[in-house]
């Protein structure tokens, strides 16, 4: 395998080079799913049924810590790849165990939500618009939730295999990944959620 | 310790933070509904796009133009879908 | 060689000989609707048909003229990048020929979405048309009747169809009046069709809606206003109310023949014209439309409900 | 007791035990043929494993030829049961199901994995290079297709097959009103064959993005090569919107969600817009890559360069994105206002535009040639009529105002079948016989190929042009049955003879086969239809490397210019190839995804958390795993390019 020196070490073979551009190929069309998923919230939004409105049970606190949490593991696994391009292996594992402690602390009020609206009478089955809201938030949920366990197969290879070509791709490409995710939530939180109870 | 916190990523982080609290002002703070839709889709969109070229690297190798290229086509796909979607369902339906 | 040439030749004998019969169904059209469709249709059967022939023509000689058989033995084919002048009317001429359709598309559009022309000043005989498993049902509010798997029209009066559907999504059709439309679960959609002509004619349900699909027809007459008066004085006399039990027995999946019934389901099932969209878009979108294509029937349609 | 009754097998008649019956004796003799000749490790180890692309192609070509086989049974069986009026050859659920089963086989299950094994057999080829970009992600896709494919097969014997057409308009495909797990095995059989799709797209893409031979800039590519490009980002667009349409069809029947009911809010159309918003780019998915197929055989048969190149993938590139403009006109019934129907109905004329560009450059490209009439040949010349008929009739059906009489009616399934059929069908046939020296390193025979070709397009013409003509007469799609008085007894009969004529061409392709494998010489040469492109330059069949050496390219047609004008289209010397290891987790994980997929449809919770989490493990093995593939050394090269016939230096 040619490895070329001059370039970041995730950059630094030809198969690295593919795989990155494929992900981001692959994240065009996440970009399709998640627009498909907007473009199905957008046309229910208003058909409710005999259940709630978003207005009626969206709350603001969790919404913004979830947001804050997401938006800081963004910026923190950023910090990593940062390490990881320094060479700094032990920095960048910490930064990578900050990055899923917060995507965990995002899943723990997404879930507490999802609770919350249970019991306000606020299900999968209750109208079109609760069935839409959980189905978009709960694919979101569900990439982050794939993440953690992504990210945590990485953790371990960077820490017994090291910063090689290899692993410095692979968690490249999850940094991608999970940046996107936080792309997706900026999207979820102000169409979504900030749409929706400003709604009149 | 300090090259750790590169200024770039610092700043997009501030960036974002700002961006989100703008958007929440449409939220505190009573607006038309056009105004509030104006400063959502300008702060959501600003901030995807800090996310893409400070965290995300998307412009750093000379594949950039077909990532770019790829970022494009999906968006305006996606919108396309969106808008089309509405104005058969929703908007031009006549009753 | 000269089997298939036989077997094409017999092809296109069927095919002239079969359409001599009888006139299509589409292309005999029994009201003003379908008169604008069938003009839309010969017009566009023209226009396609000069143009497949052109296409075939050409391939035709080119097919003679370089076939490797008939070409000198030296003959190189030459190397031709392309031509601007050529590629820009391959161009050309199609934007031309759509951009001819696309004005005779938002004419006609417009025509077969409004009350028919000639029609224009006269108040419209509102039907609700609604589908269940596998039937029809036609409520005439303004006459207080309903049937089952046949309709009566009037001639020289405006029609206007309400549609919606008990069941899978289903589609109205009475193909010499003018256009299918959806009927759907969940809302109510517009149908406008006028009868110049008296006589029988055939509707179905033109969408697939589960096992008795096929036989989901119903069967139309249009007849003088006077006849038409006529029948609705008789179905007053003779037929049974329906009542709201006799109904959902109906509704349940199944076939029945021609029913006759006086009263309509609208008293007690009333069709689901509510707005489930978000109303302050919708309205200022509609509001013009309503103005020419629907202001009076609107009324119309409110004072039965 | 009322737990197994949904197993049962929907409809007992002796046709589906006969069929049940011949599908175990077939496995077994499978089996014992496979331990009788110890193939077991050969098929594990060179076909089950393989991350080859030519392989997976081939596999992908001979799951489409079954496919074929079944989708043209059902098709056979409802020409036959409307051959005539009053007909009870088949009741109304039967058909029902056989019409559904016959337009998802065609489309999802024949007609895309057909275009997939072009694409993965021809597209490395063409650009010089020795794989795709991610060979085992390759593999994956094969086989989520496949089991797909077999998930959906199996529906016919137990539980029941969907019953709501291809299209499985809600709320017809609810839980009310089809009852049987049919429509569930539709919802899942699909969305695990396209999750491999969608592989596929992003595969392709970066393939011919990064992986193309020195020189070869984009537009100096192929228009094969072209067509698979941008077929790939309409895939990598279009398909995540059917997952989401997927999801949401099968949550509504799995757990009772709202999105398309009847009651609370759910919307019905919504079902029918997403389904098409995937479902119109869909189309020219598959007419793309069959465009790019004729491109190849007109050129090489007529001797000529390709008339017009530029305007050839400008006009690609711009239905690529038109085609996503287009979707409502499937629905122009809905009760939309005039002028949300006119908006659609001009996208959808305007896309008439560049296809007929692309029409007339085909006919400039055999303008001034040499043509031979050859089978391939005989199809793309074929196309041409055929095809435009069913583009115009295209461009009747965009105009709305019309199209309230053509909705629905056998006029629009004569119009999508005489632009799938010449489009479509006759590409992957043409390319068969063109591509079959490739692949397997002998040619098909001609005389036998000639004879299919005629039946299949006199076939064609007594099939589909009767329905125009009973479609304006007003006879429905999908009615399993007409009377007498309506009159269309005659028009449906000759239909009928005209499937009948397509079969015989499918039994005379079987038999083309059977004789080339028994008759046609072998050894070829590299180049047996004096061709122009650079998948020629490489032997037949082609080595695992593919090509020796890497080709250098300047120019479009750089193995014509190799050939005739001694340009040096491979330097340097032997070096040794880099290849990827065999791996049998892709088949093991998609085998996975079979069984997650049966589990869902019977709501077996249990086994679908077990096969999920399977899926994961499998996943998680990739992330694991180190995998540096292996090297083929210089003297293996040598010694395979001397075997093989052919030294190209």
């Amino acid at each position: 395998m040619k490895v070329d020196h001059s370039q970041p070490l995730e950059y630094s073979t030809e198969q690295n080079r593919l795989n990155i551009l494929g992900f981001w190929v692959f994240l065009g069309a996440e970009i399709m799913l998640f627009g498909t998923l907007f473009t199905s919230y957008f046309t229910l939004v208003d058909r409710t049924g005999d259940g709630p409105t978003g207005a009626e049970i969206f709350e603001i606190f969790p919404v913004l810590m979830e947001t804050f949490l997401l938006l800081t593991s963004s910026f923190v696994i950023g910090l990593g790849i940062h390490a990881m391009r320094l060479g700094k292996k032990k920095a960048m594992l910490t930064f990578f165990v900050i990055t899923l402690l917060l995507g965990l602390g995002f899943l723990g009020f997404e879930i507490d939500e999802f609770m919350v609206y249970y019991h306000e009478g606020a299900t999968l089955q209750t109208s079109a618009f609760t069935s839409m809201l959980f189905t978009t938030l709960g694919t979101h949920g569900a990439h982050v939730t794939l993440g953690f366990f992504w990210g945590l197969f990485i953790i371990i290879q960077v820490a017994k295999r090291g910063i090689t070509p290899a692993t410095a791709n692979k968690s490249f490409i999850f940094s991608l990944y999970w940046h996107f995710l936080d792309v997706v939530w900026i999207f979820i939180f102000t169409f979504i959620y900030l749409e929706g109870m400003t709604r009149v | 310790m300090r090259e750790l916190f590169p200024a770039k990523q610092v700043w997009g982080f501030v960036l974002s933070l700002a961006l989100t609290a703008a958007a929440l002002l449409v939220y505190f703070f009573n607006m038309s509904r056009a105004t509030g839709m104006t400063i959502f889709i300008v702060t959501a969109f600003i901030q995807a796009f800090v996310q893409l070229v400070v965290f995300m690297h998307a412009r750093e190798t000379d594949d950039s133009k077909s990532i770019f290229a790829t970022l494009y086509y999906a968006i305006f796909i996606a919108l396309i879908t969106v808008f089309g979607t509405l104005l058969c369902m929703i908007w031009g339906w006549k009753y | 060689m000269n089997i298939k040439w036989s077997l094409l030749v017999i092809f296109f004998v069927i095919v002239t000989v079969l359409t001599g019969c009888d006139p299509l169904m589409v292309l005999d059209p029994k009201g003003p609707q379908a008169q604008t469709q069938a003009n839309v249709i010969w017009l566009s059967i023209a226009v396609m048909s000069v143009i497949t022939i052109i296409v075939c023509a050409f391939l035709v000689f080119v097919l003679v003229k370089y076939r490797d058989s008939k070409l000198p033995k030296d003959y190189e084919p030459p190397y031709i990048e392309g031509n601007h002048l050529v590629e820009s009317i391959i161009v050309g001429v199609p934007i031309l020929i759509v951009l001819f359709f696309s004005v005779v598309t938002i004419i006609t559009n417009n025509k077969v979405e409004a009350t028919p022309e000639k029609y224009k000043g006269q108040d419209p005989l509102v039907i609700y048309a609604s589908s269940s498993d596998w039937k029809w049902h036609f409520s005439y509010p303004e006459n207080d009747i309903e049937t089952v798997n046949y309709l009566y029209v009037p001639t020289n009066r405006p029609l206007e169809f309400k549609l919606y559907s008990f069941g899978p999504i289903t589609s109205f059709w009475v193909p010499q009046l003018g256009g299918q439309k959806y009927a759907m679960a969940d809302m109510v959609t517009t149908l406008h069709l006028a009868a110049d002509e008296e006589g029988e004619m055939m509707g179905r349900n033109a969408n697939f809606s589960g096992k008795g699909f096929a036989e989901n027809m119903f069967h139309v007459e249009a007849m003088s206003q006077a006849e038409f008066d006529d029948w609705v004085k008789e179905v007053k006399d003779t037929a049974e109310p329906l009542t709201e039990a006799k109904f959902n027995e109906l509704l349940q999946p199944g076939y029945t023949g021609q029913l006759t019934f006086t009263g309509t389901h609208l008293s007690f099932s009333p069709a689901p014209e509510h707005h489930h969209g978000s109303k302050d878009s919708n309205e200022d979108v509609n509001d013009e439309y309503m103005e020419h294509d629907h202001g009076s029937s609107n009324e119309s349609a409110h004072n039965y409900e | 007791m009322g737990y197994f009754a949904k197993f049962a097998v929907p409809h007992p008649s002796p046709a589906i035990y006969a069929s049940m019956i011949a599908i175990v004796v077939t496995v077994f003799l499978i089996i014992f043929g496979l331990t009788y000749f110890k193939k077991w490790i050969y098929l594990w180890s060179e076909w089950i494993t393989t991350v080859d692309h030519k392989k997976i192609g081939t596999m992908y070509l001979i799951a489409a030829l079954l496919m074929l086989f079944r989708g043209g049974v059902d098709a056979l069986m409802m020409r036959a049961q409307t051959a005539v009026p009053d007909n009870k050859l088949l009741d109304s659920q039967h058909y029902n199901e056989v019409f559904s089963a016959h337009g998802v086989i065609m489309i999802i299950f024949m007609a895309m994995p057909y275009i997939m094994a072009f694409m993965n057999i021809v597209v490395p080829l063409q650009i010089g290079a020795r794989d795709v970009a991610f060979p085992r992600l390759n593999a994956v896709s094969f086989w989520l297709f496949f089991m797909g494919a077999m998930l959906f097969n199996i529906s016919f014997v137990i539980g029941g097959s969907p019953d709501a057409g291809w299209t499985s308009y809600f709320p017809l495909a609810d839980n009310e009103f089809s009852p049987s797990v049919g429509t569930n095995y539709y919802m899942i059989a699909i969305q695990i064959a396209g999750i491999g799709t969608l592989m596929t797209g992003i595969n392709f893409i970066t393939t011919i993005l990064r992986m193309r031979a020195p020189g070869m800039t984009l537009m100096r590519m192929p228009m094969f090569t072209w067509s698979a490009f941008v077929t790939s980002i309409i895939i990598i667009f279009a398909f995540p919107v059917l997952t989401i349409a997927l999801l949401m069809g099968t949550m509504d029947r799995l757990f009772e969600t709202k999105f398309f009911a009847m009651t609370d809010g759910g919307m019905d159309m919504l079902w029918a817009n997403l389904f098409w918003v995937w479902g119109h780019p869909e189309v020219y998915i598959l007419i793309l890559p069959a465009f790019g197929i004729f491109s190849e055989i007109i050129p090489t048969f007529s001797r000529r360069n390709i008339y017009g190149y530029k305007s050839m993938v400008i006009s690609m590139v711009v239905i690529s994105l038109y085609s996503f403009f287009v979707w409502t006109h499937h629905f122009f019934t809905m009760g939309q206002t005039a002028y949300v129907n006119s908006i659609f109905s001009i996208t959808t004329m305007v896309i008439a535009v560049p296809t007929g560009i692309k029409i007339f450059n085909w006919l400039l490209t055999m303008w001034k040639g040499r043509i031979r009439f050859t089978v391939p040949m005989l199809y793309s010349i074929a196309f041409i009529p055929l095809f435009t008929i069913g583009g115009v009739t295209g461009v009747m059906l965009a105009m709305s105002a019309a199209d309230y009489q053509y909705h629905n009616t056998m006029f629009l399934v004569a119009h999508f079948h005489n632009v799938i059929i010449p489009g479509v069908a006759f590409a992957v046939l043409a390319g068969s016989t063109y591509y079959w020296p490739k692949i397997f390193g002998f040619m098909l025979n001609e005389r036998i190929g000639k004879w299919a070709f005629w039946f299949l397009t006199i076939g064609f013409s007594l099939a589909f042009f009767p329905m125009y003509i009973t479609g304006l007469d007003g006879q429905a799609r999908r009615m399993y049955t007409y009377s007498e008085a309506s009159g269309y007894g005659l028009l449906n009969f000759v239909s009928f003879i005209g499937a009948a004529f397509m079969a015989i061409s499918f039994v005379l392709i079987v038999y083309t086969i059977y004789y080339s494998i028994r008759h046609s010489p072998r050894h070829v040469g590299g180049d047996p239809w004096d061709a122009r492109s650079l998948e020629w330059a490489t032997h037949n069949p082609v080595p695992e490397y593919n090509f020796a050496i890497i080709p250098q390219v300047d120019s479009r047609e750089p193995f014509w210019d190799a050939k005739y004008k001694r340009y040096e289209l491979f330097k340097g010397d032997y070096k040794k190839i880099h290849m990827p290891n065999n791996s049998g987790v892709p088949f093991i994980m998609s085998a996975l995804f079979f069984v997650f997929g049966f589990a869902l449809v019977f709501s077996m919770w249990i086994l679908a958390v077990i096969s999920l989490i399977g899926i994961f493990i499998c996943m998680a093995h990739r992330s694991f795993e180190i995998d540096h593939g292996h090297y083929i050394s210089v003297e293996e090269i040598k010694e395979t390019e001397v075997k093989m016939g052919g030294n190209h230096k």
